[in-house]
């Protein structure tokens, strides 16, 4: 169980996660991007953290909404309106809500891809963040239903998305920026696939 | 990393400070943000807003002004500005014909336009989108987002700048800026990598006897690497690709050989010597040459082709008065 | 050496050529030389002839056409043209009102136009002469043979070119060209230096924090080698030397921010920023402000700053329209 | 004793010897000035060779005065003017002669040097070429006057040349393009002194 003061925990959580990893992350976006990723999402999740404290009271639906908004208005490139609108999407999901159980968040996290993929229009596949998501959502969907308790299911998730951020290295890009390299982006691991998983690293510890 | 800058967490603002102060005839900033509109208002015309990250000067706050764009909204260092910035941008601009938005077709720049877009239609404000992707270096087929925007972005300012400039409809400028986006193609190669400010080290490393060949305007390694030839054959090379992706036999073009922000104009001029003997031998006519830094790539060095398909239309919109920092047409 | 060039023996011709076929409408080339005149003559006039080294581009010939040059003679990569050149080109312009040389104050170039003056003479054309020395970073002491002319030079074919262009008479030209000599100074800097194409390596090495303070437009050395500074304080070097060089204190200014050739745009706004502040602080109001690449040195970088100090003659002259490739005032 | 081929075959010397030091010049030139002195002699001598062949049947005033001018016409830079009325001034006293002695030599070094003298407005101990040129002809005046044969008077010419650039090193330039360095220009050997000892090392060899 999870009250709006765990969620701002763990929001800082991946913000100080994210921000450790500001460096790795731009570094595996110059290989196959432009060399932004890990500054981009930086910017962001400072702006979060700014935010958090008057956010205090707040339902957890605000405090998602609220955490995408800063995103989507500091982030910029393709990852500020993904994020953002995952955040969001996860928000209207949680609207009015004090606490969310572990299957609230699975739920939320449905949430999150739909957004994704609909704002980037892409699938599973093409070698961007839907490659960790949409496998750590599924390892807990799966966990869950046998019955498994909170931290298996989420340390499975991280699983997952580690295997999918793995995953990234063996495929061609076709989304993003990286498609432009074509078989060039191959061997390289997605810069997005690697921060969601940071992000999820850091629920798991916090939730 | 070696460059003249005070902070890297303010080249952005400190350069858009920069550009204000020296142009303030032609610009000024919508206050509290970084986006940069011409220095008085026009309203009776349709409102062209262009951006894109920084990183790509005189693109675009250097086209603010006659004859071009009425607002450009920079991002951070080859980053989209974000929707909010943008809508900034489109509110402080729009007039009752309307606002098109030039966008370059990249997942974030189209994205984070078409976010604007919709906070500014929900406020009444009519919007429309061009995008543009005349970079031939990446195949448009279905295993790419399509191919780039690139130097050929400015031939769209100007050209739909024109054509906005006479009074026309919303409609009646979209239409040119998508004819000049159907006429225009652009291939890239670079010599010499960029550095992120924030990142602190180039995107990549060059052999002092590579190139790359089919970059982008954002730093990044292009479509292949190769051992470094002479000026005629890297022409050459550019230039076959873009022949290839349209038909410009018989046709009338205007050329851009744009700098990637460290090329010296004598290594342009070098590289236009060639392109002029190419298009004269393919019977191309040149109607006018463009050399010099349109859309950079901090100090990457390199350059592209552009060639711009024209017909009477297009020459006559090209050749009206265009008056902004960083393109003048007397 | 890494160039976009096809032969080191042929940058000079490959780079008018290009030039010539980019600007067709402005330029073209005196048969048998490479000295680029106006693409058409114009006669009622007097003649502006100026020139150098190749490896300044836009200038010289990007500096020919209406308002500014008649005649621009460019030598070998940084070195002087030879006297037969500059004769060629003062005869291809020469009017009945005069010819005026507008040259930089370097011994070869003094010495070529000179002995080409002379030639000229010979024939009975009324020529006369300017020397550029703007460059404040060495001392116009006994010591040395005077200050060096540099991105200043611009300014003064800018406005003897617009008071040319009025039919003044070639004592009025020579006087307006002394007094902008005479109210502008410069000076420069380098992070990164240049290659001559034939001597295939840079002319100095510079560590990756270090910085050259007081460099020449040749690719040499300056003055005195620095730790890496910040923008800001570069500017606040360069400037104090202009400032304590000439008193500008109440007075108007038109300011150029010139890039040495590889400067990234961004650059050269972060530096602009601060000199205006700088200027404002100390109460010299800013006229008007270029900043872009004026007087290159092939791919070094590094900028120079020029502070023109202006009175209503030289504010009028300044803003009469120019229409050149590299230059432009609508 | 020289006649019209024996000029024409030092010319040819010294060419051979200018370009064969073209990069060591323009490294020289490098160091305190713009990294062209070697290249633009190499280009100017080219053209000298290029024109020695018509040249065989006229007097040795005719062929110093065409070498000069062609020096002038494709060197540029402050050399080309300086070497080009050296030469020029040297074929002006050499008119219409067919043979000229170590005497005549003498008076044609006289001349150059006043040529240079005179188109620089320099002096000696500026580190300039005049440094090489100046002590040359006057240890190569005192061994004539103390009745020196050819060889060695042009030997002590080439030796108090080397010695002048020698001395070069220990100055500050107070002339063309090194002078702009003040105190920097310490250490260095002049461009032109340096070719100017080479070209009458070239004179050395062949008179
Ligand atoms: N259409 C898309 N759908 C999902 N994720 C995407 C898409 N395009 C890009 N991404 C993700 O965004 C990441 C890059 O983000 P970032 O570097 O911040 O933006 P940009 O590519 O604009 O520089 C990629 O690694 C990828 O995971
Ligand atoms: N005023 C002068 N008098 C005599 N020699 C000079 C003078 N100025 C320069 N020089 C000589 O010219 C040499 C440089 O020649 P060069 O590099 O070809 O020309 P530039 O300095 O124009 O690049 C110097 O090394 C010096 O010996
Ligand atoms: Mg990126
Ligand atoms: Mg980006
Ligand atoms: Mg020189
Ligand atoms: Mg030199």
């Amino acid at each position: 169980m999870a009250d709006t003061a765990k969620v701002i925990k763990i929001l800082k959580c991946i913000s100080a996660k994210i921000r450790e990893n500001e460096q790795f992350l731009t570094d595996l976006d110059a290989a196959i991007g432009d060399s932004d990723h890990g500054i981009n999402l930086a910017r962001g999740f400072k702006k979060v953290d700014e935010k958090l404290p008057e956010l205090a009271d707040k339902d957890i639906g605000t405090v998602l909404k609220q955490t995408g908004m800063a995103l989507v208005s500091t982030v910029g490139g393709a990852s500020g309106p993904l994020y953002g609108t995952a955040f969001m999407k996860a928000g209207a999901a949680a609207a009015g809500k004090n606490e969310i159980d572990i299957d609230d968040f699975l739920v939320l996290i449905e949430e999150a891809i739909g957004g994704v993929k609909l704002r980037g229009k892409a699938e599973r596949g093409e070698k961007t963040m839907l490659d960790a998501m949409i496998p750590a959502a599924g390892a807990m969907k799966e966990e869950r239903s046998k019955g498994a308790d909170v931290k298996n299911i989420l340390e499975a998730g991280v699983r997952a998305a580690n295997e999918g951020v793995e995953f990234t290295k063996t495929i061609i890009a076709t989304k993003g920026r990286a498609s432009y390299l074509g078989e060039r982006s191959i061997g390289h691991q997605d810069p997005g696939a690697t921060s969601f998983t940071i992000l999820l690293e850091a629920i798991e510890e916090e939730f | 990393m070696k460059k003249i800058i005070n902070a890297v967490d303010q080249v952005e603002e400190q350069m858009v400070d920069g550009m204000l102060k020296a142009y303030p005839q032609y610009l000024k900033r919508v206050d509290g943000t970084n986006v940069i509109v011409r220095a008085k208002k026009k309203t009776d015309k349709v409102a062209l807003i262009s951006g894109g990250g920084s990183g790509h000067e005189p693109a675009h706050g250097g086209y603010v002004g006659t004859g071009m764009l009425d607002a450009a909204v920079p991002g951070a260092v080859f980053t989209s500005p974000t929707p909010d910035q943008i809508y900034e941008g489109i509110k402080a601009v729009a007039t009752d014909k309307g606002v098109l938005m030039v966008v370059k077709n990249y997942t974030g720049d189209v994205m984070n336009f078409e976010m604007a877009a919709d906070m500014a239609r929900d406020e009444g404000i009519k919007v429309e989108e061009v995008v543009v992707n005349d970079d031939v270096a990446v195949d448009g087929s279905l295993y790419t987002v399509g191919r780039r925007g690139v130097a050929g972005t400015v031939f769209v300012h100007k050209i739909a700048g024109a054509k906005a400039e006479t009074g026309a409809s919303l409609k009646e400028v979209k239409a040119i800026a998508e004819k000049v986006i159907a006429n225009v193609r652009s291939m890239s190669m670079a010599i010499r990598p960029c550095t992120v400010p924030a990142a602190g080290k180039p995107g990549f490393e060059l052999g002092d006897d590579e190139m790359e060949i089919g970059i982008g305007i954002h730093g990044e390694t292009g479509t292949r690497r190769e051992k470094l030839r002479s000026a005629d054959e890297i022409v050459d090379i550019l230039l076959e690709k873009i022949l290839a992706d349209l038909d410009y036999s018989n046709s009338e073009v205007a050329v851009m050989i744009n700098g990637c922000g460290a090329t010296p104009l004598m290594e342009l001029f070098i590289a236009n010597n060639r392109v002029a003997d190419v298009l004269k031998d393919k019977e191309i006519n040149v109607y006018k040459t463009f050399v010099g830094e349109y859309m950079t790539s901090l100090e990457m060095e390199g350059f592209s082709i552009s060639l711009l398909k024209l017909d009477d239309e297009l020459k006559k919109l090209l050749d009206e008065r265009a008056d902004t920092p960083g393109f003048k047409i007397i």
